[in-house]
């Protein structure tokens, strides 16, 4: 490992999200993305993956507030910005994909317009010139004729093409972070992979650091080169993807890798019982920290002679 | 565009079948004639034999599915009848009274839409609150006074007090005239409508594609100019348009307070005297004009919603 | 689920209304009909009379009390009503589509075009003026939007799976409308019944405005209302009090129903701690 | 050869579209085109293929929950669709079915036990507190407690949602489970203990299975035969290992090749199985880089044995 | 003030009845907003003369009367049309022919019924009307059949003259007439307006340029419009009577009138109570009826003594109304027997005057003597229709009662049908008697003085509640001048004298 270890585009530190003082949701949960480094975020359905991307853009809704800890976006943090600076962030250096292809544009907005919009906010840009980029930024999500589908509204897209859009929006910037929240959840596994595919190209090519927040085992071992786990409102296992995957750490880690029929595994002999979560984790040990976290920092740190 | 508008057109006909079908079984049934209702005053001018002659003359001895079946008749020719009163075309009776009619449905919904759709966003914005209770409150008084009221109050302070407006009357281009009259029409609807839009408005703020709108960075006044307005539009639609659909005979109260030349007053006015040809006649161009008005309403939707799917 | 500002409001005046309806009999110190005295018609509000006295010496105060009796009646009972024929043809309709439903939405689009204040006014005439013919004259009248709105929410969740698996276990339609689609209805349909309270208020008060409400003496907020239209300036406190008192009915039903609206509503729903 | 179960033939359901515009034609959507499948006893089908291809439309017409526009569907032999279906109460029995969305399939204004035991009471096989009893029963038998039997579905998770909705389609004793996506919307974590159950009640039931679904490790594991459906029509069709082990229509290929697998990723390059050779003059059809359009007619193609009962649609 | 009347100016007139015109054809319709714009627009053979209380010569210069007393030869005008057309003696007949036609069935037939051979044209026996004689161009000469001044028929607002050769089916939409005032504009539902005829028959008539007629139902909206110099005439209900009458600004310039209607509650003798006459007379004395006058109609009407009102030429200036004395009424009941129990409904209109407050204000007053009353509130065609069809227990309405006294207490005859005017059946050998001596009495004064008899006779067996007299009342603005007190209804002027003075806005000169 090399000791010129770049700082992280992003830090979160000790994140607290709560409803009010009393409604913990997440309980401190740390970590740091480095520049143009893919991070993803596993767990299961609430463990609080999505309202930790989502208090990272700062659009969390009340009654869900953050109660604690920090969140330094290249250096600077967050949390101390006024309003109209952390507008000026979202979208512009962060940028977020969500899930729902399907409700997540307006659909009264050709999705040309919902483009341009983004340069016209954040470039200054007319109308006109917007167009054009926009057109551009289109092609460059490989969506087929960008001039035409630029006028196009989003129910006449597929939801792979609207999710391609919600691609390009994000990306129309150039922004430094981009937020993935399960952007595959929804589309039909063959239109997952091309849609994985093109973010981990995209991002490759400008060097953006990329957040991507699934359930989905697969998808993450795809596209990730570090793996955070997320169980009850804490991160409680932190790995290179392949050492997770050669050897998950937490109980429940190793549950969630169990459970999952994989392909190719059965035989025409045998068709055994999954492995199922409960067999594994104790409740009592669910949402607990390991003992020892292992983050980028302390890696470089044991690297060091 | 015309064949769509020739299909609903078609459409129409059963719908205005039914409603003359409803009139006329109503009033059959209703006590009171038109012979009656011309010795209402009780000033003995008429002659009983004048006035056998007189329901001979329209037809009235004649059993009700003849009578029907000639209406029908007549109204496949559009011919809407003579009028029992005047003894002149039913249509010519109602022909001068819709363009006010219809101005003051439009500039009622003027006003109506003007208000309350802003006071809506208004509420909308910080659900919940005092403020949302209050401009809530301020809709719903316009609501529950009864228009009558309303009017008088209206006519006492704008024309009495300050002077500024006539009390009363109808001009056919003055603005001046119709302000009043379109204010006291319109509170209800636009009580009605701030309650809509508020709805409209926090279902479309919960939207997914306004958390979008919010991720890319758009300040509120874009996020509510750019994405909101235009989807709480859609929403708000078929209530404006049901509302303007239904203005028209509405008005009756108002009509007959500020001396309107309106379809609702004439519609009262022929109920009362049992003018069955006018009040026909003006239920027919009252349904028309509802129908029309949906199917503009519907061209409307096209137009603002890309996704547009009718049937 | 948190209670709302304008849900608390709207309670808080609808439990006053019914208060004064209910207690009437107690609380009012004259005969709402029979106490009328002409000699001391339009006497101001003073000790003697709370609220001042009509234009035939009557106490506004009894009246008010009275009349809310009748006022929440109407609105009441015409919204059952209403709510009941909207409820049954639009669940109906939507459930069945077809024929039917074209039926239904044509029966629904007249009802709406034409105006509702005539058809009132001829079934008034018909059945003659009082209480009953006015419940059923309301009743009949207004059931467009409940129907609508029965119709459109029914059309949603035909397609939903509970109701798909109720029909694969061979219930018939009757009893899926009943035991299925009607309880998830219901709140659109509370929501538009106590909307539909206040209108039926305001619409008794039309009637009256045009002769042929309640049977007079009998008090109604309408005709009290219409009664002193004339008294605008030489006894404003015939006219005042009644208006309040819908006012504050309406108000209430209204507030009451915004309050239910937000609170069925789920984005709002998450706020419950 | 016995009857199958099941026999699905030449099965046709079009839909009409709304207009593209208000002003627009008509238009027609061929849902499903000239479907034959065959259910045996005992077996899990599965049906799996893009969203959109037809997959629960075919499953609807087999619970009579949708009129096929041709075609007919045939329990042990006799028709169960056209003039002379049975009944909807006598149907019942025949299939009951499994929804894809755990929380929009239960009744969020009943309570549990008051959703199953009317269905014993319409069957008229229990009422009462016998009813209860069984309700109980086939609570504890989906892994539940005969308590729950007095909530409101709004307090189960989504899995228990769906060993509920399992519970109810079970409660009549049906011969055939149809399941709609029975784990795409829950958690890795409870797919698991939902196929466990699954695989059980077949164990110990006897039952058949059609189901449905796009995640095809979770087909692999549990199918006997599996069913490719695209754009409307079924392109391939065999025992689930010859259709794992050999996957040839280009579809069927691209789908499993799709599945993002932690394993194959980590340990390199994937391998995807070779496909069967084809015969000589035929081809594929339709091009498979385009979308469907519901408005024009396929080009005709057929089903061809590839192999021991194993079938692709090709064309001349 | 300057008496001579000044030229010029505009005058805004209200006509003030719930109902909108129902057409611009007088003839057409019966109903008296009509005739406020007919008023305007034509002129007939006589006209009323609201000073003198009798009909007077109109559109004939003189008249000689044969020896027999039934035959007439008038000297006709001078006169032209609104479009042009000269007046002669065809107009007359051709009209007169028209109002006559049972094909037409117009209302105004009925004034046609004093003239000779009506009878036949409308059976059908005769295609003309017989009586009608047209000497010359300039002359015509009428036949009657009785002697009664054939004045009262012919000066009806509904038996215009119209041009004979002006087309039928116009009259309603561009009328033609005789009147001081040609149309202009007519906004159905809200106004008519009118300019000057400069061809108008009489010398220098009209003074006004410029005549509107707002139509306005509503006397609170008036009562704006009027405070606020938008109109010039409102006619007052009952509480702006009252508050006008306090008003300094406003006191001065109000006209008021005993017009020619008695408001009554008439009682059906189908009810087994009100066959006994002391049942009837109990319910008079059990009202206090000057009580109601004073508070709920603010004395904007004359307490009524018998059926003739205070204007009628046979109004018994000594008679005494019912007083009220509820003991009396309570002893009359119980002699009849109904000491309790009595029960009946009212029908009745939402009037102010003549309608449901007033039953309100009633019943509580009969409930003091033990009779209960309650209110049926109807439209004002169904409470025709349920009088004319007999289906009622009692009703309260306001009829015409004048002027011609005869003509109006011939309605209580027992040969008159209730569908014509005799509403409660009612039926007394005694007052058929002395109706029919009236009838045939030539002398003027014996003829009131049976009148007058009958008139007492009828309130001693009270057939009906005697209410009120009407007083109509009307503001006008100071700069009118020439308004007339015209008991007929004082809503229906002579705008051809009506004038406005130099105080006037500049927007009226
Ligand atoms: N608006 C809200 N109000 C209250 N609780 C909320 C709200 N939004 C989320 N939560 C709670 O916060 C927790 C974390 O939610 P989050 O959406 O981050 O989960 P997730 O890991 O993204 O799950 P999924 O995989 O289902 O998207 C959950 O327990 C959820 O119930
Ligand atoms: N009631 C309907 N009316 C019109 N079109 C319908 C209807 N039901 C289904 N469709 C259409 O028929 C086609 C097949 O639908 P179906 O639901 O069977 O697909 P599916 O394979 O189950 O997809 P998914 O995986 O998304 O559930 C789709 O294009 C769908 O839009
Ligand atoms: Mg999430
Ligand atoms: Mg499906």
């Amino acid at each position: 490992m090399s000791s010129s270890l770049p700082d992280p585009v992003l830090s979160v530190r000790d994140l607290r999200i709560g409803i009010g003082a009393g409604n913990q949701l997440l309980h401190g949960v740390s970590f740091d993305i480095l520049p143009g480094e893919t991070y993803g975020l596993v767990g299961e359905s609430g463990s609080g993956k999505s309202i930790t991307g989502l208090s990272v853009m700062g659009l969390l809704k009340s009654p869900l507030a953050i109660t604690g800890g920090s969140i330094h976006f290249q250096g600077q943090d967050v949390l101390q910005l006024g309003k109209r600076a952390r507008r000026r962030l979202r979208g512009d250096r962060m940028a977020m994909v969500f899930q729902e292809p399907m409700t997540a544009l307006n659909p009264l907005v050709t999705i040309g317009r919902q483009i341009a919009e983004m340069f016209v906010v954040h470039r200054g840009l007319g109308w006109r010139d917007a167009r054009h980029k926009a057109v551009e930024a289109l092609e460059s999500v490989r969506v087929p004729a960008p001039e035409e589908r630029a006028r196009a509204y989003p129910h006449q897209l597929s939801g792979g093409m609207r999710q391609r859009v919600m691609i390009a929006i994000a990306l129309a910037c150039r922004p430094d972070l981009l937020i993935a929240d399960e952007p595959t959840t929804a589309l039909d596994v063959t239109v997952q992979a091309g849609v994985l595919e093109l973010i981990a190209e995209l991002c490759r090519a400008e060097g953006t650091a990329v957040l991507l927040v699934s359930h989905d085992l697969g998808v993450i071992a795809n596209m990730c080169g570090r793996v955070g786990v997320m169980d009850q409102g804490r991160l409680v296992e932190e790995q290179d993807t392949k050492a997770l995957f050669e050897n998950p750490l937490h109980p429940y880690t190793r549950g969630l890798l169990a459970a999952r029929p994989r392909l190719g595994s059965r035989t025409v002999a045998t068709r055994g019982r999954l492995t199922e979560l409960d067999d594994m984790v104790a409740s009592d040990e669910r949402g607990r920290d390991v003992p020892t976290l292992i983050t980028p920092r302390s890696v470089a740190a044991e690297a060091l002679p | 565009m015309l064949r769509f508008i020739f299909r609903r057109t078609l459409q129409m006909i059963p719908t205005l079948l039914a409603v003359v079908l409803i009139i006329f079984v109503i009033f059959s049934v209703v006590p009171g004639s038109f012979i009656s209702s011309l010795m209402a005053e009780g000033r003995n001018a008429t002659n009983a034999d004048v006035m056998a002659h007189l329901n001979a003359q329209f037809g009235l001895d004649k059993p009700w599915p003849v009578r029907l079946w000639n209406y029908l008749w007549g109204l496949a020719h559009f011919d809407l009848g003579i009028s029992y009163r005047t003894r002149e075309a039913v249509w010519g009776v109602i022909e001068p009274r819709l363009w006010p009619s219809v101005k003051l449905a439009l500039a009622a919904m003027a006003f109506a839409a003007g208000i309350g759709i802003p006071l809506g966003f208004i509420a909308a914005l910080k659900p919940g609150s005092i403020f949302d209770t209050g401009t809530m409150v301020v809709a719903v008084s316009g609501l529950s006074l009864p228009e009558f009221w309303f009017g008088l109050l209206l006519m006492y302070f704008f024309a009495l007090q300050l002077g500024w407006l006539p009390s009363f009357g109808y001009q056919p281009g003055s603005f001046r005239h119709i302000i009043l009259p379109a204010i006291a029409l319109g509170v209800s609807p636009m009580a009605l409508l701030a309650r809509t839009t508020r709805a409209g408005v926090l279902d479309v703020m919960n939207a997914d594609f306004v958390r979008t709108a919010r991720a890319k960075g758009l300040a509120e006044p874009r996020l509510i100019g750019a994405h909101v307005t235009r989807n709480v539009l859609v929403l708000i639609l078929t209530t404006l348009g049901l509302q303007i659909g239904s203005l028209m005979g509405q008005a009756i109260v108002i009509e007959k307070l500020f001396s309107w030349p309106g379809i609702g007053s004439l519609l009262v006015d022929s109920v009362s005297t049992r003018d069955i040809p006018v009040v026909q006649g003006t239920v027919i161009v009252i349904v028309l004009w509802f129908l029309v008005i949906n199917m503009l309403v519907d061209i409307a939707y096209a137009v603002i919603d890309p996704r547009i799917k009718v049937d | 689920m948190q209670l709302r500002f304008n849900f608390v409001c709207g309670l808080t005046l609808v439990v006053i209304v019914i208060m004064a309806a209910v207690t009437a009999g107690w609380f009012a110190p004259y005969d709402p009909i029979l106490d009328a005295d002409l000699m001391v018609s339009e006497t101001p509000p003073g000790s003697e009379y709370f609220l001042g006295t009509d234009g035939q010496g009557r106490d506004v105060f009894s009246r008010i009390l009275y009349g809310a009796r009748v006022s929440l009646t109407v609105g009441l009972v015409s919204q059952l009503i209403n709510s009941c024929i909207g409820t049954a043809l639009g669940v109906s309709a939507g459930y069945f589509g077809g024929r039917w439903d074209d039926l239904v939405n044509g029966l629904t689009n007249v009802m709406l075009a034409i105006p509702s204040l005539v058809f009132a006014l001829a079934i008034m005439a018909v059945l003659g003026p009082g209480l009953p013919s006015l419940l059923i004259a309301l009743g009949l009248t207004n059931w467009s939007w409940t129907c609508r709105i029965a119709r459109s929410s029914t059309l949603s969740l035909k397609n939903q799976g509970f109701v798909q698996a109720a029909k694969a276990a061979g219930f018939g339609d009757i009893n899926i409308m009943r035991t299925q689609v009607l309880p998830n209805i219901l709140g659109p349909v509370l929501v538009i019944a106590t909307l539909g309270i206040g209108s039926a208020v305001l619409a008794e008060a039309a009637l009256s405005f045009l002769g042929v409400g309640i049977r007079p003496p009998q008090p109604s907020w309408g005709n009290m209302l219409s009664d002193a239209r004339e008294l605008m300036r030489a006894a404003p406190w015939a006219a005042v009090f009644p208006g309040l008192a819908i006012f504050m009915t309406v108000l209430g039903f209204n507030l009451l129903g915004d309050g239910l609206r937000d609170m069925l509503d789920p984005h709002m729903r998450t706020a419950r701690t | 050869m016995s009857t199958p179960l099941l026999e699905i033939r030449n099965l046709d359901v079009h839909f009409s579209l709304p207009r593209k515009t208000i002003f627009g034609q008509k238009r027609i959507l061929r849902a499903v085109q000239g479907v034959n499948l065959t259910l045996n006893e005992g077996e899990c089908l599965s049906i799996v293929g893009e969203s959109g291809c037809g997959k629960s439309t075919t499953a609807l017409t087999v619970m009579g929950l949708q009129e096929p526009t041709s075609g007919e569907i045939l329990f042990e032999g006799k028709p169960i669709t056209g003039a002379d279906a049975p009944g909807r109460k006598e149907r019942a029995r025949i299939a009951q079915m499994v929804f894809q969305d755990p929380y929009a399939s239960l009744n969020p204004r009943q309570t549990i036990g008051n959703m199953l035991s009317a269905q014993l009471a319409l069957h008229e096989i229990a009422s009462g507190s016998e009813a209860n009893e069984r309700v109980g029963e086939m609570l504890v038998r989906v892994g539940l407690l005969p308590d729950h039997a007095n909530r409101y579905p709004h307090e189960f998770s989504g899995g228990q949602r769906q060993r509920i909705g399992i519970a109810r389609a079970l409660m009549l004793n049906p011969k055939i489970l149809v399941l709609d996506e029975p784990v795409s919307a829950l958690d890795v974590s409870i797919q698991a203990q939902i196929i466990n159950l699954l695989l059980d009640l077949q164990e110990t039931l006897g039952l058949s299975y059609i189901m449905i679904s796009h995640d095809l490790s979770v087909v692999e594991h549990v199918s006997d035969r599996v069913a490719v459906m695209y754009f409307g029509r079924v392109v391939e069709e065999g025992d689930w290992h010859s259709i794992f082990s050999r996957p040839t229509h280009p579809y069927t290929r691209r789908l499993i090749g799709s599945v993002p697998d932690p394993d194959a990723i980590l340990t390199g390059a994937r391998k995807l199985p070779p496909a069967a050779p084809i015969p000589d003059a035929m081809r594929f059809s339709p091009d498979l880089s385009r979308q469907p359009n519901p408005d024009e007619t396929p080009e005709p193609s057929t089903l061809v044995a590839i192999g021991d009962s194993h079938h692709v649609r090709l064309a001349q | 003030q300057d008496a001579t009347p000044k030229d010029g100016g505009e005058f805004i007139f209200t006509a003030p009845y719930g109902n909108s015109i129902m057409s611009l054809d007088i003839t057409a319709s019966p109903h008296t907003q009509d005739e406020i714009v007919a008023k305007a627009l034509n002129s007939s053979l006589y006209k009323w003369n609201s000073e003198s209380g009798q009909p007077e010569l109109a559109l004939a210069e003189s008249v000689e009367k044969s020896a027999d007393g039934k035959t007439y030869t008038y000297k006709l005008r001078e006169a032209t049309f609104h479009n042009g057309d000269s007046f002669d003696a065809d107009d007359v007949i051709w009209s007169y022919n028209r109002l006559a036609d049972p094909k037409k069935a117009l209302p105004g037939a009925e004034q046609m019924l004093q003239i000779a051979g009506v009878a036949e044209f409308q059976a059908g026996t005769a295609d003309h009307i017989s009586g009608l004689k047209k000497i010359d161009d300039r002359t015509i000469e009428i036949t009657f059949i009785n002697l009664a001044e054939p004045g009262w028929n012919l000066m009806s607002n509904f038996a215009p003259i119209y041009s004979k050769d002006y087309p039928e089916d116009q009259l309603a939409s561009k009328p033609n007439g005789l009147g001081p005032f040609k149309l202009v504009n007519y906004t159905p539902g809200s106004k008519v307006e009118f300019e000057k005829f400069d061809d108008y028959y009489e010398e220098g008539k009209p003074h006004l340029d410029k005549l509107s007629i707002m139509l306005m139902g509503e006397a609170a909206a008036r009562d704006v419009a009027f405070r606020n110099g938008e109109i010039d005439v409102s006619v007052l209900g009952p509480v702006q009577y009252e508050a006008y009458g306090q008003e300094e600004a406003l006191k001065d310039h109000i006209l008021e009138v005993a017009e020619v209607y008695t408001r009554n509650v008439g009682f059906n003798p189908n009810v087994e109570a009100f066959k006994d006459k002391r049942v009837r007379q109990a319910i008079n004395y059990a009202i206090d009826k000057n009580l109601i006058v004073e508070k709920l109609l603010k004395n904007k009407a004359y307490p009524a003594v018998s059926w003739l009102p205070v204007s009628s030429p046979a109004f018994d200036q000594d008679a005494k109304p019912y007083a009220y004395d509820p003991d009396k009424a309570k002893e009359l009941l119980k002699e009849a027997g109904f000491e309790t129990g009595l029960k009946f409904s009212i029908i009745g209109t939402s009037n102010e005057s003549w309608g449901v407050p007033i039953i309100e204000a009633i019943i509580p007053m009969l409930a003091r003597v033990g009779v209960e009353v309650s209110a049926e509130p109807v439209e004002s065609a169904v409470l025709s229709d349920k009088i004319l069809s007999d289906n009622f227990e009692a009703f309260i309405w306001s009829n015409s009662s004048g002027p011609d006294p005869l003509k109006f207490l011939t309605c209580f005859h027992s040969a008159t049908p209730q569908s014509a005017c005799n509403y409660v059946k009612f039926s007394n050998a005694d007052f058929d008697k002395l109706i029919e001596e009236a009838g045939d009495e030539t002398d003027a004064q014996k003829q009131i003085d049976l009148l007058k008899q009958a008139n007492n006779l009828l309130q001693e067996e009270a057939p009906v509640w005697f209410f009120n007299y009407n007083k109509a009342v009307m503001a006008y603005q100071p700069w009118v001048q020439g308004l007339k007190a015209n008991a007929m209804e004082l809503a229906i002027q002579d705008y051809e004298d009506i004038w406005i003075d130099d105080s006037a806005p500049a927007s009226r000169k």
